[in-house]
């Protein structure tokens, strides 16, 4: 590889259509901060309408344009798009691409002490598809018809006869095209451009969290492009694939060949989504492994078991996806066995989450702002896991299915579990991406505001999901078994309104600190792992001054014998 | 040299193998050895030829561990899909 | 058999090479969803009608998966041409694979007419729906194997590619042998079974 | 007979089905041991944060090996839950999906799940359902019953409300006519889809008198939160006299 001719770029080509690892991870990190936040706003809404059924909604509601919230009322047609994108916008244009195209693409190369990833222009085409993706999936909303109703699982026959769906699956398409080019990167960067002396048993838990997530993406997106072609020409050019014999569909008969089976596109969602939520899981898990090492000065306890168990997680995770479908009319013997890999795939998680408390044994720990997070992300995601095992339960789940306590579950394991972390993670890496830290103050203040504030969201749902309450109800007020857990919806939005406040100062403290935070040198931290190794911000594209030989394991800290209480990978003696 | 030459042989063998297998599948599916029958004897005939084409064309047979390793991950996962869900919708 | 230019990837494969494989591992699970469903609707549903085995044109398409099989042979082939530094043989024998590839896609623009002349249409139910998707999908992927290969073909006429230099050859191969592998299962569950 | 919102409470409905004290053990069960594997997690966990702090332990103490004792929190859950899945889960899972009540001993209900309605359909007392048309739906006929069928003559059809005698199981076939719809009863724990092209039976049995709901868990269009409904579990004898009212109203 002769020395790459650094030749002045222009200003499209260095921050535009760069191919520079870095720059395409920062493009993914601003892009999906932005969609957390369309996403959420969302969902503020919502709390407005669930928490004040058919009130008009106070300032934005004469904003809203009076076919979808006429006198600031919503309509139902409304709050379920907004519900259906809400969950699609989160998950596929906010945290999948936060962990894994923007820290997978700006710090896998850098772990593992490569120039740049495999390959540069596919890594560019990736983020620009999604780009494309994700400004079609917003523009849903003004098109004709509106956005997309039929939830984020968009189950047939609903988003069949719906209006919205068509660009919703245009817009899917997009998306999983981007996770597979970014997934085919990253799975051939971490096989071959490992730097010399990086076995497998010295990669960073990080670095194996994002090759394990590609081989996830790689192998389970494709299958919802299936099925996602499918439902588009079961919407579009009227064949049947998953439309059953004579629907009679307000009333006339429909003209549909028929034959086609509901459950079958269930089975090719899910095949997807549950590999998809571990995808949600792995790069955060990832980032807690770094900063607990980081923050405790001391070894991840059981480096094996940890990385054993995302590959056990990732291989068992394609064989667990009907315990979504309990109760949709899958057979029996399917359900046994579904429920045993179902609980068999906690197991794992059980495993790496006691690995992390017992890093906390004979350390010496950090309460530094990514330490905060990284040690609320145990406690939370403990609920999230194990609030999962009776939904994985059958008897239990038949019950729990498809109640708020399906809600309070993946939102514990996903917000107060993965966003955390990669809250975490932004705190961590800032001045290794901008040269410059972050305010730590506004950090702790951030910090505990959104805790709190997340639980007091979260926690209820579980009592509304024991009481009965069914998910996706435009006004619960109309089922009388919701009455009595109707004032926790009151408390809910408040808290969700109150969380949008405690984003301002991570906000503004992002953007200030960015020109204005306090310069920092290149480990600040003191870690050990390669990406410390090299000058803040990492030289545009060769990353470090000589290609890092590694001579040592990845958390190498509190070594006896020695004074300094790390010792980088990439030092010789 | 010979070695080289010796490749060539190999492809027109896959080769005439291919077609005489595509001839076989074609006249086994006119004899009625009843349904369940017909359909393993067709797949086992076209997963023969798979095999013939990724060992010999595609030289997976020379390949290194990571790819054999793809190569059988996402089969298996193909069948793992079709296995898990026919149970399911198969038998009404 | 590999190019012998010393490999400073981690694995020993050339990034190109494994990349291509790992693409191609995602295609088996990208076709794996369509057949998976195609072969369970057509076992679970009871509303799934075979057509009679005359409409299907069982000959012709016998004689598409001929010309495919031949393509592929003479892809590999164009390899060899390649290593043994005849760069003579590498253009004749992409140009062959090519006119091949074109025979094929001929082939299927005529059976489609035909099929949906005889009343096998997209909606006419659900067979006519998976063979046409799923067939109109490998042709896609045929399409572009076809401007993969007349992109080497032009770069061979310009002399890019000689006894060390032939990697994107090689690549192109085992796509256009996964097209070809693609369609040898697609054949017998559409036309035979 | 309003439901007397006392079915409903902070916590879980009133356990009305016979199986509904199965499952609500089972909730019992795993909270518990939920409840306990996290007290213990987070006690554990506080007393690290702090004597471990930079503070009370300036140095970490270096180590890779993972002793065996590192594995008993996963091998206990294991154990609870092979423990849980083969004594307890199985047999209740057994019990409430295949081991369905023989249909001359139970009141056997077709339900028809349909854009933001439930219609029931009962066989009357010659046991038989009636064909239905769907040419023939409309506002009056809402399950399109076809008036000419013998069978049908005697059958009762109702919208959003279900009636049935108490002390018999009640076994009902559940499907759907656009969208996938589920029916879910929070008093009596029971929850299944209604998908269109398909039949799902399930059952129950009632143990006490009274009206419970029926609700909508399953997102089926703009009106799945009013698409609700109620079972009116009858004594005995009312039923009867429901029944007969039911036949006396047709024509002759």
């Amino acid at each position: 590889m002769t020395a790459a001719v650094h030749r002045e770029e222009s200003f499209i080509g260095k921050w535009i259509f760069s191919r520079d690892h870095k720059v395409i991870g920062l493009q993914y990190m601003f892009t999906s901060l932005v969609f957390l936040l369309i996403g959420f706003s969302l969902i503020l809404l919502i709390r407005w309408q669930l928490a004040y059924p058919g009130r008009p909604i106070p300032f934005i509601g004469d904003l809203l344009p009076d076919s979808l919230a006429p006198g600031g009322i919503m309509m139902p047609d409304f709050y379920n798009s907004l519900g259906a994108m809400h969950g699609t916008i989160m998950i596929f244009l906010g945290i999948v691409p936060l962990g894994v195209g923007a820290f997978g693409n700006y710090f896998l190369p850098l772990q593992i002490g490569a120039k740049d990833m495999a390959f540069p222009t596919l890594n560019m085409s990736s983020y620009w598809v999604y780009f494309v993706g994700g400004v079609l999936m917003l523009s849903s909303f003004v098109l004709p018809g509106g956005a997309a109703r039929a939830g984020w699982t968009s189950y047939v026959p609903l988003s069949v006869i719906s209006s919205g769906q068509t660009t919703w699956l245009l817009a899917m398409t997009f998306l999983i095209t981007s996770s597979l080019l970014g997934a085919i990167n990253f799975i051939v960067t971490t096989l071959n451009l490992r730097a010399p002396g990086l076995t497998w048993s010295r990669l960073p838990l990080f670095a194996w969290a994002q090759f394990v997530t590609g081989l996830i993406l790689l192998f389970a997106f494709p299958v919802l492009q299936a099925g996602a072609v499918l439902q588009l020409l079961d919407r579009v050019a009227q064949t049947s694939f998953y439309m059953p014999q004579g629907l009679i569909i307000s009333g006339e008969l429909s003209q549909r060949g028929g034959g086609g089976n509901a459950l079958l596109w269930q089975h090719l969602f899910w095949f997807l989504a549950h590999p998809e939520v571990y995808v949600l899981l792995l790069p955060p898990m990832g980032i807690v492994a770094e900063i607990l090492a980081n923050g405790t000065r001391k070894p991840i306890f059981g480096y094996k078991e940890v990385a054993g168990s995302f590959c056990f997680i990732a291989v068992l995770s394609f064989m667990v996806w009907a315990h979504h479908m309990f109760v949709s009319g899958l057979k029996t013997s399917l359900s046994y066995l579904f429920m045993t890999t179902t609980m068999t795939i906690s197991i794992p998680s059980i495993a790496i989450l006691t690995c992390f408390l017992l890093s906390l044994k004979d350390a010496s720990i950090r309460f530094t702002v990514p330490m905060l997070f990284s040690l609320a992300f145990l406690p939370m995601f403990g609920i999230g896991g194990l609030t999962g095992l009776p939904l994985g339960f059958t008897p239990t789940d038949v019950y729990l299915h498809d109640t708020y306590y399906v809600i309070g579950h993946f939102h514990y394991v996903v917000v107060t579990g993965t966003l955390i972390a990669l809250f975490g993670g932004i705190y961590y890496w800032f001045p290794k991406m901008f040269g410059r830290s972050m305010n730590m103050f506004w950090g702790k203040v951030h910090f505990w505001g959104t805790i709190v504030l997340m639980n007091l969201i979260f926690f209820p749902m579980f009592i509304q999901g024991l009481a009965g309450v069914q998910r996706r109800l435009y006004d619960p007020t109309v089922q009388l078994h919701n009455l009595t857990v109707q004032p926790t919806n009151v408390l809910m939005s408040y808290a969700s309104w109150g969380l949008l406040l405690f984003q301002v100062p991570f906000i503004v403290n992002f953007f200030w600190s960015i020109f204005k935070g306090a310069r920092s040198e290149e480990n600040p931290w003191q870690a050990t792992t390669l990406e410390w190794a090299c000058p803040s911000p990492p030289l545009p594209h060769v990353n470090f001054e000589k290609v890092p030989t590694v001579h040592r394991g990845p958390y190498e800290y509190s070594v006896p014998g020695r004074e300094a209480d790390f010792w980088p990978q990439n030092e010789e003696n | 040299m010979s070695a080289e030459r010796s490749n060539t042989k190999v492809y027109l063998g896959v080769f005439a193998a291919l077609a005489f297998l595509t001839a076989l599948t074609v006249w086994a599916s006119y004899l009625d050895l009843g349904k369940g029958r017909n359909i393993a004897l067709a797949l086992a005939i076209a997963f023969f030829k798979v095999s013939l084409i990724a060992a010999f064309f595609m030289h997976l047979k020379s390949e290194k561990r990571a790819v054999h390793a793809l190569f059988y991950g996402a089969a298996l996962l193909a069948l793992l899909l079709f296995l898990l869900v026919l149970p399911d919708l198969g038998l009404p | 058999m590999n190019d012998t230019r010393v490999l400073d990837t981690s694995t020993g494969i050339p990034n190109g090479k494994l990349g291509m494989w790992v693409f191609l591992a995602s295609e088996v699970m990208l076709f794996g969803g369509f057949i998976s469903s195609y072969v369970i609707l057509r076992t679970g549903s009871p509303y799934f009608s075979i057509p009679p085995r005359e409409m299907l044109g069982v000959p012709l398409a016998t004689l598409n998966t001929f010309v495919l099989i031949t393509s592929s042979v003479t892809m590999v082939l164009a390899l060899d041409a390649v290593q043994k530094g005849s760069v003579k043989g590498l253009v004749r024998y992409l140009s062959a694979t090519l006119f091949l590839a074109f025979c094929f896609l001929g082939i299927k623009a005529y059976e489609y007419h035909h099929k949906w002349l005889e009343g096998i249409t997209l909606t006419s139910g659900l067979f006519g729906s998976f063979y046409y998707t799923l067939t109109a999908l490998h042709a896609l992927h045929v399409i572009g194997g076809i401007v993969f290969i007349s992109y080497l073909l032009a770069m061979a006429l310009k002399g890019r590619y000689d006894s060390r230099e032939h990697a994107r050859v090689e690549y192109a191969g085992l796509y256009w042998h996964f097209v070809d592998l693609v369609w040898v299962v697609l054949f017998p569950i559409f036309y035979l079974l | 007979m309003n439901p007397a919102q006392s079915n409903y409470g902070w916590g879980l409905p009133v356990a009305a089905s016979t199986y509904a004290d199965k499952i609500d053990r089972s909730l019992l069960i795993l909270h518990a041991a939920m409840a306990a594997i996290f007290v213990l997690w987070a006690v554990y966990m506080a007393y690290c944060l702090v004597r471990y702090r930079k503070e009370n332990s300036p140095k970490a103490v270096y180590s890779h090996k993972s002793t065996l004792a590192s594995y008993t929190p996963d091998v206990l859950i294991f154990i609870f839950e092979v423990w849980l899945i083969f004594i307890v889960g199985v047999p209740i899972w057994a019990h409430i999906r295949e081991e369905l009540p023989a249909p001359e001993d139970a009141t056997v209900i077709r339900v028809v799940a349909e854009q933001f309605a439930w219609l029931a359909h009962y066989p009357g007392p010659d046991g038989k359902f009636g064909r239905m048309a769907p040419s023939l739906v409309d506002y009056a006929n809402p399950l399109g019953l076809d008036p000419q069928d013998p069978d049908a003559g005697d059958d009762v059809a109702s919208v959003n409300e279900i009636r049935v005698p108490l002390g018999r199981p009640v076994l009902v076939t559940l499907t759907a006519r656009d969208v996938i719809h589920s029916f879910f009863v929070p008093e009596f724990r029971t929850k299944q889809d209604a998908v269109p092209g398909m039949e799902n039976s399930i059952w129950f049995e009632p143990v006490m008198a009274g009206r419970f709901e029926i609700g909508c868990a399953q997102l089926c269009g703009l009106g799945h939160y009013r698409m609700r409904g109620d079972i009116f579990v009858l004594p005995e004898d009312e039923y009867a006299a429901w029944m007969a009212g039911e036949q006396a109203g047709r024509r002759p």
